[in-house]
């Protein structure tokens, strides 16, 4: 199995969401994260003192998916994230060597 | 002059329980925008407070409550400009209506409910209006729209007062008044990208709670102040406005429940509010009973009422036209049936007073109506044209607070993701790439769903 | 009739203040809880506001100031149902002590007190009461419970008051009379689950000092607003309630500090209210030094009375035994010792009055809180019976907001994470499975620790 | 003795008002610090309410208002100690300056400005005081600064008083001389560690906005109030105090926008204070417009004078020296200028009264800020010296909350990281390695750069 | 080494932790993530506008052990997390090259 | 490519910043997350009840980086977050297979 792990922009949530439920997938988990690259953050005045934000929210998608499917599954997100814009984010795949689908003890690809 | 101070003490205790009701709806409507333009929200109504309290005293108040201007009860006069003549009693208030408060003390009270009726629109236009043409509008407003409709309603010189409308704290004046306008500039605006498809829940809920709070402690000093003394009047005021909160936030849960869902704590704090509105033109003319029957048809019709704007596609985001222009126009026909002489005023139909009450008050309600509705809409139009009213689309997905102010509201986790670039600066923009301007393209091809 | 507007200034004034703790109180709560449960909490306060206020004006304030009924100082009348007779003098005020203000002031000052008197009781019932059995609850026992001890204690006509017990702002009819309420719902609904191992901290301690301000702010209406006028016992009544209340915060940091730990904001909000309680009976029947002790006592007392439940193994979740309880019969028998007629009443026992002021005051302590805890014991078990008051399981583990409201109270980050699914709705179940009933089965399981 | 029940009701109502200041103040400095920091803040406030409270009607409030010890107009006698001798009218009020109300009731309403002022210190010192030594100065400042200086402008037997100062509300007694001390004590402790390079942006803008709103509202008592009745005089304090608040509020906003940046919420609300604190001094002496320039002047030059500190390398936190300071000196410069006896007081300079008023207030301003720079200085260097004022370093990186009242501000998320340890206990060190302390001395050589 | 990732629910932190402490493994990373698959969320009204939340608060914790532990610390887990109801969570793992501890530089096993 | 994590101490955030920068690294993903390991929590204390927090709040730094660079990262993160405290955190390294840039669809190294 492979770890995707997704960098988003967070009002595209909704739009890899979707994608990922077309392709079958049926669970994945999401985080709050703070990015940092081309993209610049916003800058903050409180009574004159200056702050710069260099990080910017993003989402963090990560999915766990069979070999099989995951360079489709790649595309999909890619797909669905994209705006053509900078910021628009990382994908990247790890291998996964064992999963456990915690309620029934079921492993490997029976645990998706 | 001599002055009761009894009365004097009350009201100067109810001018500042009314100041306390703009941040209380600041904060209302605050906790009901998302996190990221809630800064810009309070923005609005504090400098709200901050520009009607000097446009008041230096103009506005001689034109509500100045001698008429040519007799017809249309506007007042420059007479009280800058606060001058005030040792002279405020025009029309004789006989057994003649005030026992210093006039400055009057000009004070007023002051209040001229800034807290411009605020009430910020909840209509909530997330999307720019800060400086928004200064520009309520300046303009305030002399155009309130000081000509707080004329014909309260000052005793005034057509409508003249007529026999009665509206005893301003349910024209304010609620009709500005949820007429709300109406008005949210339809020149437009909605709010993605509204109303995408999520746009309330950030905090404790702090519509905390407003509503504010609000209903403040009212107090709204309508039983408007009896301009500590009397019998201000105490039927005082109870009359609190049955009715109460039977409102009851009946706004009610129907809430009886519709399928939950009782909600938002709705709590809606049917208070609603009721507090339906209330202000009558809590001096009703009994108890007839202040219970308003509250509860304010909570069970306002409940109903936020629904329409769905299906009228018009984005009244805060409701200000469901809660406060349907609860005035409420409570201001209401006092036709409901009007007792027992109290004050005179009798409604229920009395057997007939139907000239109600028919006085139809008058009052399609008047201020119709004249802010307009009026606010050719000055929000004129602005639109000449400044823009509307911030651009990716400052408003980007947030209020950043985008306008250069403020997040909150930093509750590490404050270390910044890093400090200087003193005495304005916020000036960074070295990287700034793309939001390209993103909210995207934003929009995407059919501002996001 | 002709009333001081002065005096009646003042009590509007004072009105207004005390219908303002009722919030206070639900923050000073909310911010206590856990965020899951803050909007159940605020939800059950705002809707007492609402219920009390309406039944108060067409039933209670009658039973509680109405002429005796029967002359035996148990109950009044109905002659004041729905406000009527207002023009009568409020029975039992002659002489000395007849009443400078409009009956209808002190109907509207009283009713606040009635108002936050069952509010009170949701601390100690906190996370896991039932929403609509509530309601239920807030009406009957307004009814059975508060409606007599108030007509005891505070009516001139009531036995208690003709015994010669002294409760000056609400001692026994509001502190000990919620507080014996309190532990009794507490013990029919029993404890939370996973209390007391699992970590159940304060959501939101500066919420918890503003609710404690706002209660400091409006006791002033409570405490000095009871003197009935603006004279020199009200200047009594309002010093000595800040002063007990200085102390009393300070006496509680210093168990803190004294017993080994660090001074915290949680312990200075909970030593204010705990002297306020406390010289809530006695603000007008001591000095200076007398409130500085009471104060000072009912710190350092009730710092050490909240530990109790843990060995009782009583979920009092929010202490309202610990505080409110206890600190109202410290600071009732307390007067027993340092009541000076000075300032007001009779002499206690340490300026020479001898015992019978303590005796008194020791038969209203127990009177009204036997009363008081028998009397909520029985209508809560009923309640329970009938309706069930506590929430089911899975609810407590989901929280109150969601679960019983369908709310979140805060939302500080992306609010994208939902979905909207339509308008005018009123909570529908997802299609997706929904598991939570079933979780709490293997939550139990686990010996209640999670 | 016979008081004026209006004058009565609204001096308390204006004490209830000038205590919910503080707390007030304490939510616009605790929305201020960062997250770790804002209990400290916080209790910092609390506890100074009640330590002042009990040492004003035990000591300082003989100090202040008693009769001259020896003539000088430099202290007053003990005369009032423990409230004694409350019959007898406060010394000086004479003639047309007699009192209408209760001396208790002056107490009282006095008593909070003492309350407010070292209140106002915590600004300066913010995220860095040792809290057992921070209580110490609060006890020993009440009573050798504080006193003093009230003695001097407040009562009519005070020197600078007769000299002719004028002083209305307080801006030599509460602003200027807690802005003097607040930068003594800021000098004395030294800067923040990582200040000003590390961000140390506010963590709850709302927070400082909902404290700006309850300083403006129970502002309208500490000002309007200090006319010691309802009538003319504190009408014209009323609206001068708003007029002006609204004046420095848009002056600040317009400042940050002239400069080249945007209009900040915290501006609006920096503003508002600045304001207000520069008109209390003037509220009863000037006629509208006076107050209207003396409010921008004020919002535009505290706008500038907040980043002084940069410059100077004076670490005063939350700029009690830009904005108390030096909006108290404006405020009472000014009245040289614009005082007028159409209103209250004498003439100033541009209404025909010559420079003698303005010299008068100079010396008033130089009296009162060297006496309490010096003398708060003095206590803080011995405070320091004896039992240290400021926290251990590693105490300020992990913040005030938790390493000084174990207590974490807020817990939005999952209470469950943390693990429930006994009942009744107090902080106990765990059994895993503690190691702050040694963190801190890598993040001392990193040049207190984090 | 390996890096195991459990998503587990909130409630059960406590007992995974305990769990771990008994197994000897000395430290872990915990972050609050949202969790989608077949366990619902809640549905929330605002003034009649209804909203679903599709996502489930659940806590991650992330685990780097040895190779040789690693399977039993799997079976731990699962054991420690599970409430045989839908929603319990995933347990997966990934193939750790290096580990350093920051403090000491120390690389490998011993770095645990 | 190479997935870098590091637990660092949250005021170190800047340091790390500036030596990733340094080394030319253009993008990273960090999250606030709890730590438990051998540093200690806080206790706190509410009207009595006392509670031992065991987990102290750490960020967590997400980087992806090439092959060839990532033993060089490593040491350059290890230098800036070190403190020579304990609690100075972890790193670990996990091998990735593909990375995309979402904006791009570009491929392996070119998605740095
Ligand atoms: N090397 C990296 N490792 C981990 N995350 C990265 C890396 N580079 C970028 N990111 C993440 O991807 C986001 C988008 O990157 P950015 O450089 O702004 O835009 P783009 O990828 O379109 O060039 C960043 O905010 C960050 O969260
Ligand atoms: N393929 C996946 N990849 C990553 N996380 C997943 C995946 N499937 C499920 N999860 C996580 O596991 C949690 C539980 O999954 P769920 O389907 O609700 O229950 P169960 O695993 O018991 O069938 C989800 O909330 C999500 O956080
Ligand atoms: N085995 C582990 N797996 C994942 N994270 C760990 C592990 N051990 C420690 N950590 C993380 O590293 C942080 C520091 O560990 P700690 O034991 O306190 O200090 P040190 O690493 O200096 O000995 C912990 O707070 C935790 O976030």
């Amino acid at each position: 199995m492979k770890l995707i792990t997704a960098i988003i922009k967070p009002f595209k949530l909704e739009d890899v969401r979707n994608a990922l439920t077309k392709a079958d997938i049926k669970g994945m988990t999401v985080s709050e994260v703070q990015g940092y690259g081309r993209q610049s953050g916003h800058t903050e005045v409180y009574r004159g003192a200056e702050y710069q934000t260099s990080f910017v929210p993003k989402l963090k998608i990560e999915v766990v998916v069979s070999d099989e499917a995951a360079l489709d599954i790649i595309d999909e997100i890619v797909a669905a994230a994209k705006t053509d814009k900078i910021g628009d984010g990382k994908v990247w795949v790890v291998n996964v060597e064992e999963l456990v689908r915690v309620r029934t003890n079921e492993r490997g690809n029976d645990a998706l | 002059m001599h002055y009761n101070t009894g009365d004097t003490a009350w009201i100067l205790a109810s001018s500042a329980l009314v100041l306390f009701m703009t941040p209380g709806l600041a904060f209302f409507y605050g906790g009901m925008v998302r996190s990221k333009n809630v800064l810009g929200m309070l923005m609005q109504n504090y400098v709200t407070i901050g520009i009607v309290s000097i446009v008041w005293v230096f103009l506005t108040y001689s034109l509500a409550f100045g001698t008429d201007w040519g007799g017809n009860g249309i506007i007042g006069t420059l007479h009280f400009v800058g606060l001058s003549h005030m040792n002279q009693a405020v025009p029309g208030y004789t006989g057994a209506g003649a005030q026992t408060i210093p006039p400055l003390v009057f000009v004070i009270f007023q002051m209040m409910f001229a800034v807290i009726t411009p605020a009430l629109i910020t909840g209509s236009t909530a997330d999307r209006l720019k800060f400086g043409p928004f200064v520009v509008f309520v300046i303009v407003w305030s002399i155009l729209v309130y000081a000509p409709i707080a004329h014909w309603v309260f000052s005793p010189t005034g057509w409508l007062f003249k007529l026999g409308a009665e509206d005893f704290a301003g349910g024209t004046v304010v609620h009709i008044n500005a949820g007429a306008a709300g109406l008005a500039v949210a339809l020149v605006i437009g909605k709010r990208r993605g509204w109303p498809k995408e999520p746009m829940p309330p950030h905090n809920v404790p702090f519509v709670l905390l407003g509503a709070a504010m609000l209903w402690f403040g009212w107090f000093g709204f309508n039983a102040g408007s009896a301009l003394g500590a009397n019998v009047l201000s105490a039927n005021a005082f109870v009359n406005t609190n049955t009715a909160t109460a039977a409102a936030l009851l009946g706004w849960i009610l129907v809430e429940k009886i519709k399928g869902g939950k009782s909600t704590t938002l709705g709590a704090a809606s049917g208070a509010v609603a009721g507090l509105v339906a209330i202000t033109p009558a809590c001096g003319y009703v009994n108890v009973e007839g202040a219970t029957v308003i509250g509860l048809a304010a909570g069970i019709v306002c409940a109903l009422a936020v629904s329409l704007k769905f299906k009228l596609g018009l984005d009244d985001a805060l409701d200000v036209g469901g809660v406060h222009f349907v609860g005035g126009i409420l409570g201001a026909l209401l006092i036709g049936l409901f009007g007792t002489s027992t109290i004050g005023g005179v009798n409604g139909l229920l009395y057997g007073g007939g139907a000239s009450l109600l028919f006085h008050q139809a008058v009052a309600v399609v008047a201020s109506a119709s004249y802010s509705f307009v009026m606010s809409y050719i000055i929000a139009k004129i602005i639109d044209k000449t400044m823009g009213l509307r911030i651009k689309d990716d400052e408003e997905l980007e947030g209020m607070d950043t985008a306008l102010h250069a403020e997040s509201a909150y930093e509750f986790g590490s404050s270390l993701l910044r890093g400090f670039s200087g003193a005495g600066g304005g916020g000036h923009v960074s070295n990287r790439v700034d793309l939001n301007e390209e993103i909210v393209e995207v934003y929009k091809k995407a059919g501002e769903i996001n």
